[in-house]
């Protein structure tokens, strides 16, 4: 497997993140957290571990997301940092 | 076949889903459920542990697998022990805890049991088990059940409390797991005996050495040794009492006895006191564990914080004890792990009546307790006692092993911190007594009857029963401290 | 906090590189990990199992304590979000929209309930006017979702997937239906009381599986003891393995559901996204 | 060292060096912010470092995926190399550590929206400032 293509991937996996935890807005941070996992969900399944890549992809990518964004429905999308 | 391994861990977590179910039917069931399913496991692991002392250790293969591809149950002389303490203290609790339940949490009384369960399934699959990476999903549901229950009872700040202990108690299990991923890289087993087998040629790896270490830290985390205790007393103040009678004495002493399993099983003396030359660092923690624990119970005003910090305190002991790296330290580490176990359950179920009579346990509540409960009282004086180390309770005996341990080693710090405390101990339980006994209560003294006369406003009796039976344990365990030893203790450390 | 933080960070990321020292290389194929375990797994696992997919075969079948202990947590935080954050008084400000004229009533005593029928309808106090094609397109697409979660629980022996996954799949068609309708609709077609059996139920399904294993001589979970029970007694593990990935995907399923209704009503199950 | 020595050294370990950084990100993340949701999203960066570092461990170079292929041609059982396939247990392990994780996420949103609830923020020195205030 060519490892560029796991290190290209990597990369945005560590963009995503710190976008995150840096942005000023919480439903912001939702959708990047989203972004994120489903990075992760394409890094796995580029080294081979479909079944991890397919639970991530329906659980990070899908319901943690929803959950996410359910709660800053129900709190604030306010911070500080 | 012998199913007795498997019917520990089973019949609570059995026991939890039929509770589970019978919320939605008639919640009054599940008090049963799961008295039913704690005895079974109670009556399990006292087979087992019977079995154990005569036949020696038991392998149990879940489903039917050999050790290193399949999940093994690997029951020896020292986790057959734990176990049958763990069960047994579950089920005295569930006994002893019918009417707090009844006073805290009416309603939601099924989801209670379920939840208890679940958390004593947890305790009891991480005692059993014989795999790193069973071990650590058995943490996590014991770590979840204690996440939902202290959030449960305090309404002001349990939620604040429980999503502080959320963050701590993940990155402890993390590390364990990533501790356990640096192992799994170097040995391509999960299985405790096979990893201890391919490690012993490995010694000088810095892979092994960081999985060791990233092991140990997750674990102490998970144990609240001293620098990592933040969420300990919060934790244990706010959740609901009957559940609090649970988690603090077994919790930090599962964790003990996961890190002696590490260090006995998985890396071997050996490695760590030969190869590694950690073990004076180590004692020198805790030892500041011990006296920082008894430092800070000192200066609390509430009974439920003041037992927490004790706790503390209590873990130091056992860490220092299993540091020492002699047979006495040992012995006195897995004695204590016993001693402390009892020890501690029976001062919280001495709180738990106290919470049920009075409400709050602030110092200045208590006044006047010992004419009005006095069973109560007499059950945690003997309590206090022990955790003192006044002889013949059981507290005396594993002090004396962990002292003489110390002095072996020539580590005289720990066993200076080892008297200091107790005399913290003394003093502090001293106070407790001076404002039940000498003190009484303001709300009585002025109601001007004439003649000092209290009224006994006892506990249950369901209650006083466990409560004094688990004190008079403290001395029958001090009495047969030496079988004990003789009988599980010695063997097993003669068997590694 | 922030330097402190800084520190931990560098102290256990040092830690963490010093033991990268001696890893063996990404991708060798003679790593330790790589061969000790791994290549009995590979070897034996159809052998044994019959499970062409060997995740699925040591998920359910090796370490399939694991898996029911992982399931059992599932159980677990459906319960702790229920514990925690279920809430059984009513709402006292209620909202109502008069469907003919599209007037909003704001009710705020909650004894003056006005009774809902062909004039009135019970609304949320965020309320905006559901979007038609959101709707439509969301009925459509939820029965097939529904069919893929199915097909992806029952088709984890062969491919990826399994019960996990299916359940997750269902259960965000179920929050879809949330979504896209409106949350009452979800809680008035799905009853909290079925779902908290689902998830006790679905779990126990897994544990009696395993369970009957020992009566029936052999050890817990050794699906082999289950022979007369199924037609196909050289498939004995596959499905039994089939049996308990089910059990899992009806727990998962209605976890998922009960910790988002949950969250996004507050634990009132009257209004939410 | 010239660079054809360098570049084999960073491939072979640059996914674990970057797989530390993640997680250090995470775990800075945890500690060091302020918002209790920011710490959670810290949390699961964590979690999933830990995971892509098993799910290195199982990589296997000139393997495929742990699937065994043309199963209902082959009668035999012969056919099978451990080296043709990826180490499958990490991939068995990481499946239930994500289930963990996503657990504790779930518990811990509902104890974020009942702390909001309660004091109407989610910030840490709001929140302390509200406690002691009482």
């Amino acid at each position: 497997m060519p490892w560029q293509i796991d290190m290209i991937v990597l990369f945005f996996v560590i963009l995503c993140a710190v976008a995150a935890i840096t942005v000023k807005d919480l439903l912001s941070t939702a959708i990047l957290f989203g972004a994120y996992s489903f990075m992760m969900c394409l890094l796995w399944a580029v080294m081979g571990a479909v079944d991890v890549a397919f639970t991530e992809a329906s659980v990070g990518a899908g319901v943690s997301t929803v959950f996410f964004v359910a709660a800053v429905f129900r709190t604030s999308r306010r911070t500080k940092d | 076949m012998n199913n007795y391994p498997a019917l520990i861990v089973i019949a609570p977590l059995l026991a939890a889903l039929f509770a589970g179910l019978a919320v939605w039917i008639e919640d009054r069931l599940s008090y049963y459920i799961a008295i039913l399913g704690l005895a079974v496991s109670s009556f399990s692991a006292l087979k087992v542990l019977i079995q154990v002392i005569e036949s020696g250790t038991i392998q149990y293969k879940m489903a039917g697998w050999d050790a290193p591809v399949g999940i093994e149950y690997r029951i020896d002389l020292l986790n057959a022990m734990v176990l049958l303490l763990i069960s047994g203290i579950a089920l005295f609790n569930l006994i002893a805890s019918y009417k707090n339940v009844e006073q805290e949490i009416s309603d939601r009384k099924g989801s209670f049991y379920t939840i208890y369960l679940l958390f004593v399934t947890g305790l009891l699959g991480v005692t059993a088990t014989g795999d790193l990476f069973n071990l650590y999903v058995l943490i996590e549901i014991t770590s979840l059940t204690s996440y939902a229950m202290v959030a449960l009872s305090d309404k002001d700040r349990g939620p604040l409390a429980s999503l502080n202990y959320i963050f701590i108690g993940v990155i402890g299990a993390s590390f364990y797991l990533l501790g356990v991923g640096y192992l799994y890289m170097k040995t391509g087993s999960l299985n405790m005996m096979d990893v201890a087998d391919i490690i012993a040629s490995q010694h000088d790896s810095s892979t092994v050495l960081v999985g060791f270490i990233l092991c140990m830290i997750g674990v102490w985390i998970k144990m609240a040794l001293f620098p990592m205790h933040v969420w300990l007393p919060n934790a244990y103040s706010y959740s609901p009492v009957a559940f609090s009678r649970v988690v603090a004495p077994l919790m930090t002493k599962v964790m003990v006895y996961v890190m002696i399993r590490l260090m006995i099983t998985v890396f071997g003396f050996e490695y760590i006191f030969n190869t590694l030359h950690l073990s004076e660092a180590v004692v020198w923690l805790a030892t500041i564990a011990v006296l920082a624990g008894g430092v800070l119970a000192l200066a609390q005003d509430n009974l439920k914080k003041i037992l927490a910090y004790i706790i503390v305190c209590e873990i130091g002991y056992m860490v220092g004890g299993a540091w020492l790296g002699n047979q006495s330290g040992m012995t006195g580490a897995i004695l204590h792990l016993l001693n402390d176990a009892l020890m501690t359950f029976a001062l919280f179920l001495g709180l738990g009546n106290m919470v049920y009579m009075l409400g709050k346990v602030k110092l200045n509540n208590l006044q006047g307790l010992f004419s009005r409960m006095p069973w109560t009282m007499t059950g945690f004086v003997v309590a206090a006692f022990s955790i003192v180390g006044v002889p013949p309770t059981c507290g005396f005996f594993s002090k004396w092993y962990l002292i003489s341990g110390a002095f072996e080693a020539g580590a005289y710090h720990f066993a200076a911190a080892l008297i200091i405390s107790s005399l913290i101990c003394a003093i502090l339980f001293f106070k407790v007594f001076e404002i039940c006994f000498f003190q009484s209560s303001p709300d009585l003294q002025g109601q001007g009857h004439g003649h000092k006369f209290q009224v006994m406003a006892e506990a249950p009796v369901s209650m006083l029963i466990v409560s004094n039976l688990v004190s008079f344990s403290l001395i029958v365990v001090g009495v047969f401290s030496g079988t004990i030893v003789k009988t599980i203790i010695l063997p097993f450390l003669q068997g590694i | 906090m922030k330097f402190f933080g800084f520190v931990v960070v560098c102290l256990v990321g040092g830690l963490l590189l010093y033991g990268t020292a001696d890893f063996p290389d990404w991708g060798d194929p003679d790593s330790p990990a790589s061969t000790h375990l791994s290549d009995i797994y590979i070897e034996h696992a159809f052998e044994q199992t019959q499970v062409p997919n060997i995740v699925t075969a040591i998920l359910a079948d090796y370490r399939g304590f694991d898996t029911m202990f992982e399931t059992a947590v599932i159980f677990c935080a459906g319960l702790a979000c229920f514990l925690l954050l279920r809430d059984f008084k009513e709402r006292k400000e209620r909202f109502y929209r008069h469907v003919p004229t599209g007037v909003i009533l704001h009710v705020k005593n909650s004894k003056k309930a006005l009774r809902v029928g062909r004039d009135f309808e019970h609304i949320d106090k965020d309320w905006i006017p559901s979007d038609l094609i959101i709707k439509t397109v969301c009925r459509i697409l939820i029965p097939f979702i529904q069919i893929y979660a199915l097909y992806v629980v029952a088709h984890g022996d062969f491919s990826p997937g399994g019960g996990f996954q299916g359940g997750v799949i269902f259960g965000s068609s179920l929050i879809l239906l949330a979504i896209s309708y409106d949350l009452k609709i979800l809680v008035r077609r799905i009853k909290e009381k079925v779902l908290g059996i689902c998830a006790a139920a679905g779990v126990l399904v897994y544990v009696g599986i395993a369970a009957i294993c020992m009566p029936m001589g052999k050890s817990f979970l050794d699906y082999s003891a289950l022979e007369m029970f199924v037609f196909d007694p050289h498939h004995v593990r596959a499905l039994g393995m089939l049996g308990v990935e089910i059990g899992v995907g009806i727990a998962v399923a209605a976890v998922m559901a009960i910790i988002y209704i949950n969250i996004v009503s507050e634990g009132r199950h009257d209004e939410g996204l | 060292m010239g660079m054809t020595d360098i570049i084999p050294l960073i491939v072979a370990k640059y996914n674990y060096w970057l797989f530390v950084v993640l997680m250090m990100i995470g775990l800075y993340a945890m500690i060091a912010k302020n918002n209790l949701i920011k710490k959670l999203v810290g949390m699961n960066i964590f979690q999933t470092a830990i995971i892509l570092f098993y799910v290195s461990i199982g990589y296997k170079s000139g393997a495929t995926l742990p699937i065994i292929q043309n199963v209902h041609e082959g009668h035999g059982h012969a056919a099978i190399h451990a080296a043709d396939y990826i180490n499958p247990l990490p991939h068995v392990l990481m499946l239930t550590a994500i289930v963990v994780s996503v657990a504790t996420f779930g518990v811990a949103m509902a104890l974020a929206v009942k702390i909001y609830q309660r004091y109407h923020t989610l910030e840490e020195d709001e929140l302390r400032m509200r406690l002691s205030e009482k």
